[in-house]
């Protein structure tokens, strides 16, 4: 092998730029590793070192987090670092965390292998982290792909409960074919594309820039029209954008509750990370063909997620529906930022706070299941505020947060998105977002009411039917971390906002 | 003291008396009887010094409330007319305020009667005093919850919570129109200050009667006469201070307030009212048994004869050689303000005469039977009564004084003061005069009868045989207004208290002079001895009796306003408003709301009944998407 | 060597790609289900291996590389659930797997 | 001493809510209720002090100005607090009413009393923001703060049906808050002043105004959104159900002070930024409270048994007085308007506590199945006829000055509008006193005397006296010295008049 | 000849797809899967990719269909137990095919790309390799903790875990 060619490789392959992901990368490995070596009976403190990797690469992205000045392309083009890539890596960090310790709460219940489980959760976290800063469809495939077969496992992680895999196998062949069809318009853009060469420098259909430039030039191009909707479509399926939507209540029900809040967090998250990337930069140029498209989508998905959860009962499916609903306002987000740029800023924020009500709301559920968890009942909660204020509390400020009210972090993430949609003049999305926005009022509002105003849960023998749970002091510390959290950024925006809004 | 201070002062008193029983004297009766007394006392103390001191028209005017342009002041306005009025108010006040120590004495919530009483005597000095409709209308509104207060004095009743609550609702109901009234004015004339109105102001036939609707409800008169009798259910000093010497007449001196804004139409209007309503309620005064209820009507009567006093002034406009004031020419009215005014204050002369002498005999009579009715521990039936004459001598005296006066005795007051009226009638519409005749007639016939049953005969129950003269702190304020009501109706007195109104009123000269002295003779001759031999002092009522047909015509007369109002707020406003209730409770709450809610909530489910767990109809979703999307690439779209 | 233009290739791939979809549809065995998923991979391949051809840039070609080890996975993955889900349910029969339902 | 004003005025809203949070952190019991009065006393007096304060000639501007950037500095979003001539008056409700709900809700002996006060607290603080605020979003902001603990006691201490009302209300609520939230940040956005701060939106609006048609739409949406949470007709469906189901606290909050947020908004913010939308929608607007809110509301309240539900009608139908009052447009509609919200605050806060009490004694809210209650208790049977007459406008109380200048300024638009108004005050007079004699006058009924006979009924004690003295002194001191509220509130009135004069005056 | 050899492939590959739709026999669908793939081998080697066509037979013919067919055998669905297709299910698929053939027809329609001519050298082994050594280096890496993760997925999945086993 040549010199020159060696010397490319070292020029190209600026992997300091991606020391987070190797760093998670080469934990899970040390997690096998230590797997390997120690004896069976401290096999549960192994998670413990994935958290501290997670924790000592948040550290580290935060303290370097300006370090990055943005729009360097690495790896041959392959990534593109840019200020949205660090939020987008503090927020997956931040999820994958979190995601742990719901499963230090769950795991143990089914007696499920914990190890593994972290493994995977930090190859998928490391994924998304990469995913969100490609800049190259290869590598967005490739990365997508390394988290969706990572999902396929998580959520049929309790294989001996049928529902969660049954839940896997949906997700399998839908994910799957979502795959196929991203996959077949990354083709078409590719061939739409063609060669092409700069200054000497031969360009494909698979990088990004080229892309915007040629839709620049031939904006009428259908095969790369064509191949652009597939993408987006195949993007939708992440989101659980309608139509693409019709999974996410089955795989969120069965999945075990920790896989169900990565699914609903980062899952999401990282499809509108690269939709925005997408709409915004890639596509930039059919943004006369995107608007409507992403308008019906966006119209679509919030009256569909609001109108089916309407009459939901059970928890997880709620969070799902519910869910879909939360994903029409950031798309609502993802239109306005076709114009009006701060929205961009808005869709993130949104996400935020999203995360933080969410993982409080599911914390909660994994305090309150049992083993079998897919089969929870909204009327379990009933009189939860008086069994357990504590865990009453959470709840409510969590769901008072996804309902958007008011003095809750999640009214502000809103409330950025509708200034944004209206200085975009989205009129009519902003009206169907209004009737949204008050009949997810009415389910949330059912769930506090179940905590906070029904009657306690009676089992047969007249005892009540809650298992005593016991809430360890980290648990009990995250948790109200998360509330507080989301409590303060309703009244102080300033820590995420000064950030975000730059 | 500046003379307004002490008008000021005048309002005040009463007002911290009242606020001192209210909060801290509520379980102190004696002592609250007291300083109510007291400050009544001082007010009629105030009220003969400002008369006399004559002092009037002292500028006194301070900004209360403004919004933008739209600003209320509390101002006086002192002229002779309040003056008057004031020293009314301050008499009978003192007077009813020292016969309740007595009549009241063994009451348990005395302290709650001597509060409304001050709070009475506050508001209706308020009304007196006030130099703007806007500040009239406030203590308007403060003597009708004064009122409702003493009306529901025995609220443990529930005729009297009944009563009060009437009184109240029908006041309001011409306080609708008094209130329209005002603000029309306002903004007709940009003012509602009454020495500026005096001055300038747009003629208007509305604004007069809607105002008149204020009076209408104040003075009880048809069809608002309704609440007064039962206003009667309230303790009889009450009854004797407000719902016949002062309050009610507060609906009479707002009319000689506004007089300057009044045209001919409208006065035509107040004359046939006040007409009909002294002949209804003579009418209805036959029949009574309950010895309030006589005099409620007779109120009612002698209010009817004022407000159809006021109402006559219009009448000389035949000789107003161009005829109405046409409308865009501002010299008719101009005319019309120098020709017609002379002759319209003949009728404020006569109104407020007669309210000053019924003032004093209505207060006397009120009194006297308060007096009755306490000495037989609180009977009020007249025809259990009987054989008082012996065992309460003063309260025989003094009652058989007002029963003169009011019945128009030559010699007292009420004959003078009702002569005006008549003489006034006879001047301008013989109709009117005929009736008031008549009326006259009845008046004298129904109280005869009532005075005759009452003193006379022997005693027709246990209560009445045991009966006994009332203490000293009642038959104090008796004599004195048994002497009022002797001399009231002498120009020498009346021309001192009233000053410039007394001057207004008219008196029959030459020929005329004798054919009045002869009418009011023979109305006296006739009604009293018709009364005095058809009515034997039995515990039956003779006419009952002797004519059931007739006794039931005015007792159905006399319920059947009653009868009508109580039909509508039964079967038409209570029908009504459960059909709106039904509406918005069953209709749009429940049907409308619910409805929409309940199929927001089926599309939900039909939503929701989607995600059916079938795979393949997933896997049909996501053609759909793709094949939409395809669509779209494809500009199907 | 190639006789036929892009077109062909292409249309062939776009053929490919819709049986895999319309198998998808259709059948209710999972294992076959998950066979048409496959095919409709390997249509993408076809399509990328052509473009590579006549656009002249090898990255087409390597794409398919990683398809190839994806499909690979995935298959390795969705049979172990398959295979997982078949112990508790004795069935494959997707119109059986729907437990998960409102 | 003045120039920590601004801090005071912080202060007074930051107390209850970090009392709340202290609370909510797990202080015992028996220190949370007495942090919570001193929490409900502080505010109080600052707003007192900050009123004493006040300048005589200051009403026209903001006073007391202080601005936080909280994070949304970019988008033009400060917590900015200040009071004017409007809000002042306001501010002073706010702080009364919380205290005497306050206070009353301390001796309540609600179960789960910690998180009842919490709840109450918040909501508190919430009130004493809105009506601070100079940045609308924080108005906003505030209002909903208040609004969540509403429903949360509604649901959890709430009477009959409190489910359904729980949640018709947080429905109802929600809608009016959304549209009229859409309709703020469409002032924001039209206004091209990229600021929320009502200064700047003035300031802005009064150079480049705002496009006819859009003005009409953006009134609509506060209109309509403000209404609903008004209790607009026929958007009132919720407000009778809620304070029927509401415990005496928080309904005394919300139907005394928090509900007059829209009144407030319309005044404040609507009327003089918009005026030509103002009066696109007067008309409309007057006919839907004149019909709608005072007839056919007066009405239905006549043919209530519930004394609650009926307090609950009452408080719609007023405020089809506070509605027209605004459809006309003037200063004096608008200061009338004012006064109203102030004395209807106080009034129906009163009523609503003194209805609880009679329900203690009672143990009944059917007003056919009360009577003769006076006996046992007169000094209760005072204060609800004396609270009964403030709500149908009696002179020598607040809502008079209201009620009358609403009158007075509504022929200007409709001499028939003023008739059917005033034909209102006869409707609230019959209702009002027919409940008061119902409850206290007569003799008792037969239920009641089984009740009385089991829990013998005793007269109010200190704790139930103090909050209604509070309440009926406030309303007796503006009944009898109106001017204190119409000197500041006329004041700016006029500045915002004057400034919709050149606004209007820009678009000839 | 090459015409012919298109002809073929094309017919080997779509049919042998067909026919893995249609059929019902799950051993004949994966047996008419590898004739199809053989098929799109041959495309491949049409396109001078025979490396592409060695991989695709090697991993697909080798270890997919391999695996397939062992899984069928291991889970021995009877054939016979599928049930005859619903009225709607052949509405709905019929519908749905109908979809896909206008998808593809449009393609033809609006999606041809200028008849351009195979262009430029074969790519041989080593221009692959050193794509993949440089500039798909980070992919690489990738799909190697990919093929780790869906390693341990499967064990996860698969393997009798003790003390699970005894829970469950």
């Amino acid at each position: 092998m040549s010199t020159e060619l060696l010397k490319a490789i070292a020029d190209s392959n600026q992997w300091w730029a991606i020391g987070p992901e190797m760093i998670l990368a080469c934990a899970a490995l040390g997690l096998l590793v230590l797997e390997i070596i120690l004896p069976k009976d401290q096999h549960r403190f192994i998670p413990i070192v994935a958290v501290l990797a997670l924790v000592a690469v948040l550290v580290g992205v935060i303290m370097n987090f300006d370090a990055i000045r943005g729009g360097e392309e690495l790896f041959g083009g392959l990534i593109r670092l840019s200020a949205a890539g660090q939020i987008a890596r503090v927020f997956f960090l931040f999820a994958s965390l979190l995601v742990l310790f719901l499963a230090s709460v769950c795991l143990p219940r089914t007696r499920m292998p914990r190890v593994e489980f972290s493994h995977i959760v930090l190859v998928v976290t490391a994924a998304l982290m990469l995913l969100t800063q490609s800049n190259h469809f290869v590598m967005f495939f490739v990365a997508l792909e390394t988290v969706t077969i990572g999902f396929y496992i998580l959520v049929s992680y309790f294989r001996d409960s049928a529902l969660s895999l049954e839940a896997g196998l949906k997700y399998l062949v839908l994910g799957a074919l979502s795959s196929a069809i991203l996959l077949f318009g990354i083709v078409l853009i590719y061939g739409a594309v063609g060669r092409v060469v700069v200054d000497g420098v031969v360009h494909t259909g698979f990088e990004y820039g080229t892309v915007a430039t040629f839709l620049q030039q031939h904006p009428d191009n259908f095969l790369a029209i064509a191949g652009a909707l597939l993408v987006i479509g195949g993007v939708a399926f992440k989101i659980g954008a309608f139509p693409f939507q019709i999974w996410i209540p089955d795989v969120y029900q069965g999945a075990p509750t920790p896989v169900t809040a990565f699914l609903a967090v980062s899952s999401k998250a990282a499809g509108f990370a690269v939709l925005l990337v997408l709409v915004d930069q890639v596509f930039a140029p059919l943004s006369a063909i995107l608007r409507p498209v992403l308008s019906i989508m966006a119209a679509a998905t919030i009256l569909f997620g609001n109108l089916s959860a309407l009459t939901q009962r059970n928890d997880k499916r709620l969070m799902g529906l519910s869910g879909i609903s939360h994903a029409g306002y950031l798309l609502l987000g993802v239109v306005a930022s076709l114009t009006i740029p701060m929205a961009t800023g808005a869709v993130w924020f949104y996400l935020f706070t999203y995360m933080l009500a969410s993982m409080a709301a599911f914390g909660v559920m994994a305090y309150l299941g049992v083993t079998e968890d897919a089969g929870q009942e909204i009327d379990t909660y009933n009189r939860l505020a008086k069994d357990h204020p504590f865990l009453g509390a959470i709840l409510a400020v969590a769901v008072g947060s996804l309902a958007g009210i008011p003095p809750l972090a999640g009214f502000m993430g809103k409330l950025l998105i509708f200034v944004a949609a209206f200085k975009a003049h989205l009129y009519g999305l902003l009206a169907v977002a209004i009737i949204g926005v008050v009949i997810s009022i009415y389910y949330y509002f059912g769930w506090i009411k179940a905590a906070y105003f029904e009657s306690p849960v009676v089992g047969e023998e007249g005892q009540p039917a809650r298992p005593v749970t016991t809430i360890s002091l980290i648990g009990a510390t995250t948790l109200t971390v998360l509330a507080l959290a989301t409590v303060l950024l309703g009244f102080y925006q300033q820590p995420l906002t000064g950030w975000l809004l730059k | 003291m500046l003379p307004v201070n002490t008008a000021i002062l005048t309002l005040l008193i009463p007002l911290a008396s009242a606020t001192l029983i209210a909060l801290f004297l509520r379980k102190h009766g004696a002592l609250a009887s007291w300083i109510s007394t007291i400050a009544a006392g001082v007010i009629a103390v105030f009220s003969l010094q400002l008369l006399f001191g004559g002092a009037r028209n002292f500028p006194a005017s301070w900004e209360w409330i403004r919004f933008g342009d739209f600003a209320i002041s509390l101002g006086v306005k002192f002229d002779d007319l309040a003056a008057l009025m004031l020293l009314i108010v301050g008499v009978v006040g003192l007077c009813v305020h020292v016969f309740s120590l007595g009549y009241m004495h063994d009451d348990g919530a005395r302290a709650r009667f001597f509060g409304g009483l001050s709070l009475f005597m506050f508001s209706m000095i308020g009304i007196v005093l006030a130099d703007n409709l806007f500040m009239i209308f406030i203590f308007w509104e403060l003597v009708g919850v004064s009122s409702y207060v003493l009306i529901n004095h025995y609220c443990e009743k529930q005729s009297a919570s009944d009563a009060a609550k009437k009184a109240f609702i029908v006041n309001r109901v011409g306080d609708f129109g008094f209130l329209l009234g005002i603000i029309m004015c306002y903004w007709l004339n940009h003012t509602v200050n009454l020495s500026e109105l005096a001055e300038h102001h747009v003629f208007s036939t509305a604004i007069p009667l809607l105002l008149f609707c204020g009076a209408l409800g104040k003075s009880a008169q048809m069809p608002l006469q309704v609440w007064l009798p039962d206003a009667m259910e309230g303790p009889t000093p009450v009854s004797a201070l407000i719902h016949a010497a002062t309050m009610v007449a507060a609906g009479i001196y707002m009319l000689c307030r506004i007089e300057p804004l009044m045209v001919p139409q409208a006065l035509n209007v107040i004359m046939w009212i006040g007409t009909i309503t002294a002949l209804y309620a003579a009418l209805c005064a036959i029949v009574q048994s309950d010895i309030k209820k006589v005099l409620a009507y007779s109120t009612l009567s002698q209010l009817g004869y004022m407000v159809a006093a006021f109402g006559l002034g219009a009448l000389e406009m035949k000789i107003y050689p161009l005829g109405l004031p046409r409308v865009g020419h501002p010299e008719d009215i101009a005319a019309l303000e120098t020709v017609g005014r002379g002759f319209l204050a003949a009728g404020v002369g006569a109104a407020m005469f007669h309210l000053t002498t019924h003032a004093f005999f209505k207060g006397l009579l009120f009194l006297g039977s308060g007096s009755v009715i306490h000495g037989c521990h609180h009977e009020q039936d007249i025809f259990k009564m009987g054989g008082l004459k012996g065992k309460m001598p003063i309260t025989f005296v003094t009652f058989t004084i007002g029963v003169l006066a009011i019945i128009g005795m030559p010699g007292l007051a009420g004959f003078f003061s009702k002569d005006a009226i008549l003489y006034l009638a006879l001047e301008k519409n013989a109709a009117v005069f005929a009736i008031l005749v008549f009326t006259a007639v009845l008046t004298a016939f129904y109280m005869i009868r009532m005075w005759k049953i009452t003193f006379f005969g022997s005693a027709r129950s246990e209560n009445a045989s045991h009966a006994h003269e009332s203490g000293l702190s009642m038959t104090l304020p008796l004599l004195l207004l048994a002497a009022l009501s002797v001399a009231g109706g002498y120009s020498g007195v009346f021309g001192k208290l009233a000053g410039s109104v007394a001057l207004l009123v008219p008196e029959p000269e030459g020929a005329k002079h004798m054919t009045m002295l002869l009418t009011s003779l023979a109305i006296l001759i006739v009604g009293v001895g018709s009364a005095w031999f058809f009515y034997p002092a039995a515990s039956t009522d003779a006419l009952e009796e002797k004519s059931p047909g007739l006794f039931g015509v005015l007792e159905w007369l006399k319920e059947s306003f009653d009868r009508l109002y109580n039909y509508y707020v039964a079967k038409i406003q209570q029908r009504f408003a459960m059909l709106l209730n039904f509406l918005d409770q069953i209709f749009l709450a429940g049907l409308i709301i619910r409805g929409f809610a309940g199929l927001v909530g089926l599309v939900g489910y039909g939503a929701r009944a989607l995600y059916t767990g079938s795979l393949h109809v997933y896997v049909y979703w996501f053609l759909l998407g793709a094949v939409v999307l395809w669509a779209f690439a494809a500009g199907v779209f | 060597m190639s006789p036929f233009g892009l077109n062909a290739y292409i249309l062939i791939s776009a053929l490919l790609f819709a049986i895999g979809f319309f198998g998808v549809l259709l059948r209710k065995n999972t294992l076959v289900i998950y066979m048409c998923l496959e095919l409709m991979l390997i249509a993408s391949t076809l399509g990328l291996v052509a473009f590579s051809r006549f656009n002249h840039t090898l990255d087409g070609s390597v794409f398919v590389f990683f398809i190839l080890t994806i499909a690979a996975a995935e298959v390795a993955v969705g049979l172990a659930i398959i295979v997982a889900l078949f112990r508790k349910r004795h069935t494959i029969a997707v119109e059986e797997l729907n437990s998960l339902k409102n | 001493m003045n120039s920590c004003n601004p801090q005071l005025l912080q202060l007074a809203i930051a107390t209850p809510l970090v009392a709340a949070l202290i609370i909510a952190l797990g202080l015992p019991k028996r220190f949370s209720v007495k942090l919570a009065a001193m929490a409900f006393i502080i505010p109080a007096l600052i707003a007192l002090w900050l009123w004493w304060q006040f300048p005589a000639e200051g009403g026209g501007q903001y006073q007391y100005l202080s601005s936080i950037d909280t994070g949304l500095g970019s988008f033009g979003i400060n917590l900015k607090l200040g009071l004017n001539g409007i809000a002042l008056p306001m501010f002073l409700l706010a702080a009364i009413v919380g205290l005497a709900a306050g206070l009353y809700a301390l001796r309540s002996g609600a179960e789960r009393l910690k998180l009842y006060l919490m709840l109450l607290l918040v909501m508190h603080g919430g009130l004493l923001g809105v009506f601070s605020s100079v940045d609308v979003f924080f108005f906003y902001f505030f209002h909903e703060l208040a609004l969540i603990p509403t429903f949360i006691m509604v649901g959890i201490w709430g009477g009959r049906d409190r489910n359904y009302a729980a949640m018709k209300m947080t429905i109802y609520l929600t809608i009016g808050a959304m549209l009229s939230l859409i309709g703020l940040i469409a002032l924001y956005t039209r206004s091209g002043a990229n600021s929320f701060d009502l200064i700047e939106l003035k300031h802005a609006i009064a150079v480049q105004g705002i496009h006819g048609v859009a003005q009409n739409n953006i009134f609509a949406l506060l209109m309509f959104g403000f209404g609903i949470l008004v209790s607009l007709w026929p958007f009132h469906t919720w407000a009778p159900l809620g304070y029927g189901a509401a415990p005496s606290s928080a309904a005394m909050l919300h139907a005394g002070v928090l509900k007059k947020f829209g009144l407030y908004g319309l005044i404040q913010i609507a009327l003089p930024l918009l005026p030509d939308g103002a009066a696109h929608w007067a008309w409309k607007l007057a006919l839907l409270a004149g019909i709608g809110n005072i007839l056919v509301i007066g009405f239905v309240t006549i043919a209530q048994r519930d004394l609650k539900q009926m307090l609950g009608y009452s408080s719609v139908m007023h405020m089809g007085y506070c509605f027209l009052g605004i459809a006309t447009l003037s200063t004096a509609g608008s200061g009338g308007v004012v006064m109203l919200m102030l004395a209807h605050g106080l009034s129906v806060a009163l009523l609503f506590l003194l209805a609880t009490s009679i329900h203690h004694r009672t143990h009944t809210f059917d007003l056919t199945e009360m009577g003769g209650l006076v006996q046992k208790t007169p000094v209760l049977a005072a204060f609800f006829v004396a609270a009964t007459m403030a709500s149908i406008g009696l002179p020598g109380f607040a809502n008079f000055w209201g009620e009358f200048t609403v009158f007075v300024a509504l022929w200007k638009l409709s001499p028939v509008m003023t008739a059917v108004a005033v034909a209102g005050v006869i409707i609230s007079a019959v209702y009002g006193l027919r409940a008061a004699a119902r409850v206290f006058f007569g003799q008792p009924s037969e239920q009641l005397q089984r009740v009385l006979a089991k829990h013998p009924a005793l007269d109010l004690d200190w704790w139930e006296r103090l909050p209604a003295l509070i309440l009926l002194a406030t309303l007796l001191f503006f009944g009898f010295y109106p001017r204190a509220l119409s000197l500041p509130v006329n004041q700016a009135l006029t500045e915002s008049v004057s400034a919709t004069d050149a606004t209007l005056s820009f678009h000839r | 000849m090459p015409n012919l050899l298109f002809y073929l492939f094309t017919f080997l590959a779509v049919g042998g797809a067909l026919l893995v739709v249609v059929n019902r026999n799950a051993v004949n669908a994966a047996m008419f899967l590898l004739l199809s793939l053989v098929g799109v081998a041959g495309l491949f080697v049409l396109l001078d990719a025979a490396l592409m066509a060695f991989v695709l037979l090697l991993v697909y013919a080798g270890a997919v269909v391999a695996l397939f067919l062992f899984i069928i055998m291991l889970l021995d669905t009877t054939p016979g137990a599928q049930k005859p297709f619903k009225k709607a299910t052949i509405a709905a698929s019929t519908l749905g095919g109908a979809l896909l053939i206008l998808g593809v027809i449009s393609l033809t329609k609006r999606g041809m790309l200028p008849s351009t001519e195979a262009a430029g050298s074969v790519p041989t082994l080593k221009n692959y390799a050193e794509q993949l050594f440089t500039t798909y280096l980070l992919p690489v890496q990738i799909v190697g903790f990919m093929l780790l993760i869906a390693m341990l997925g499967v064990i996860v999945l698969s393997k009798r875990f003790a003390v699970t086993d005894k829970a469950s």
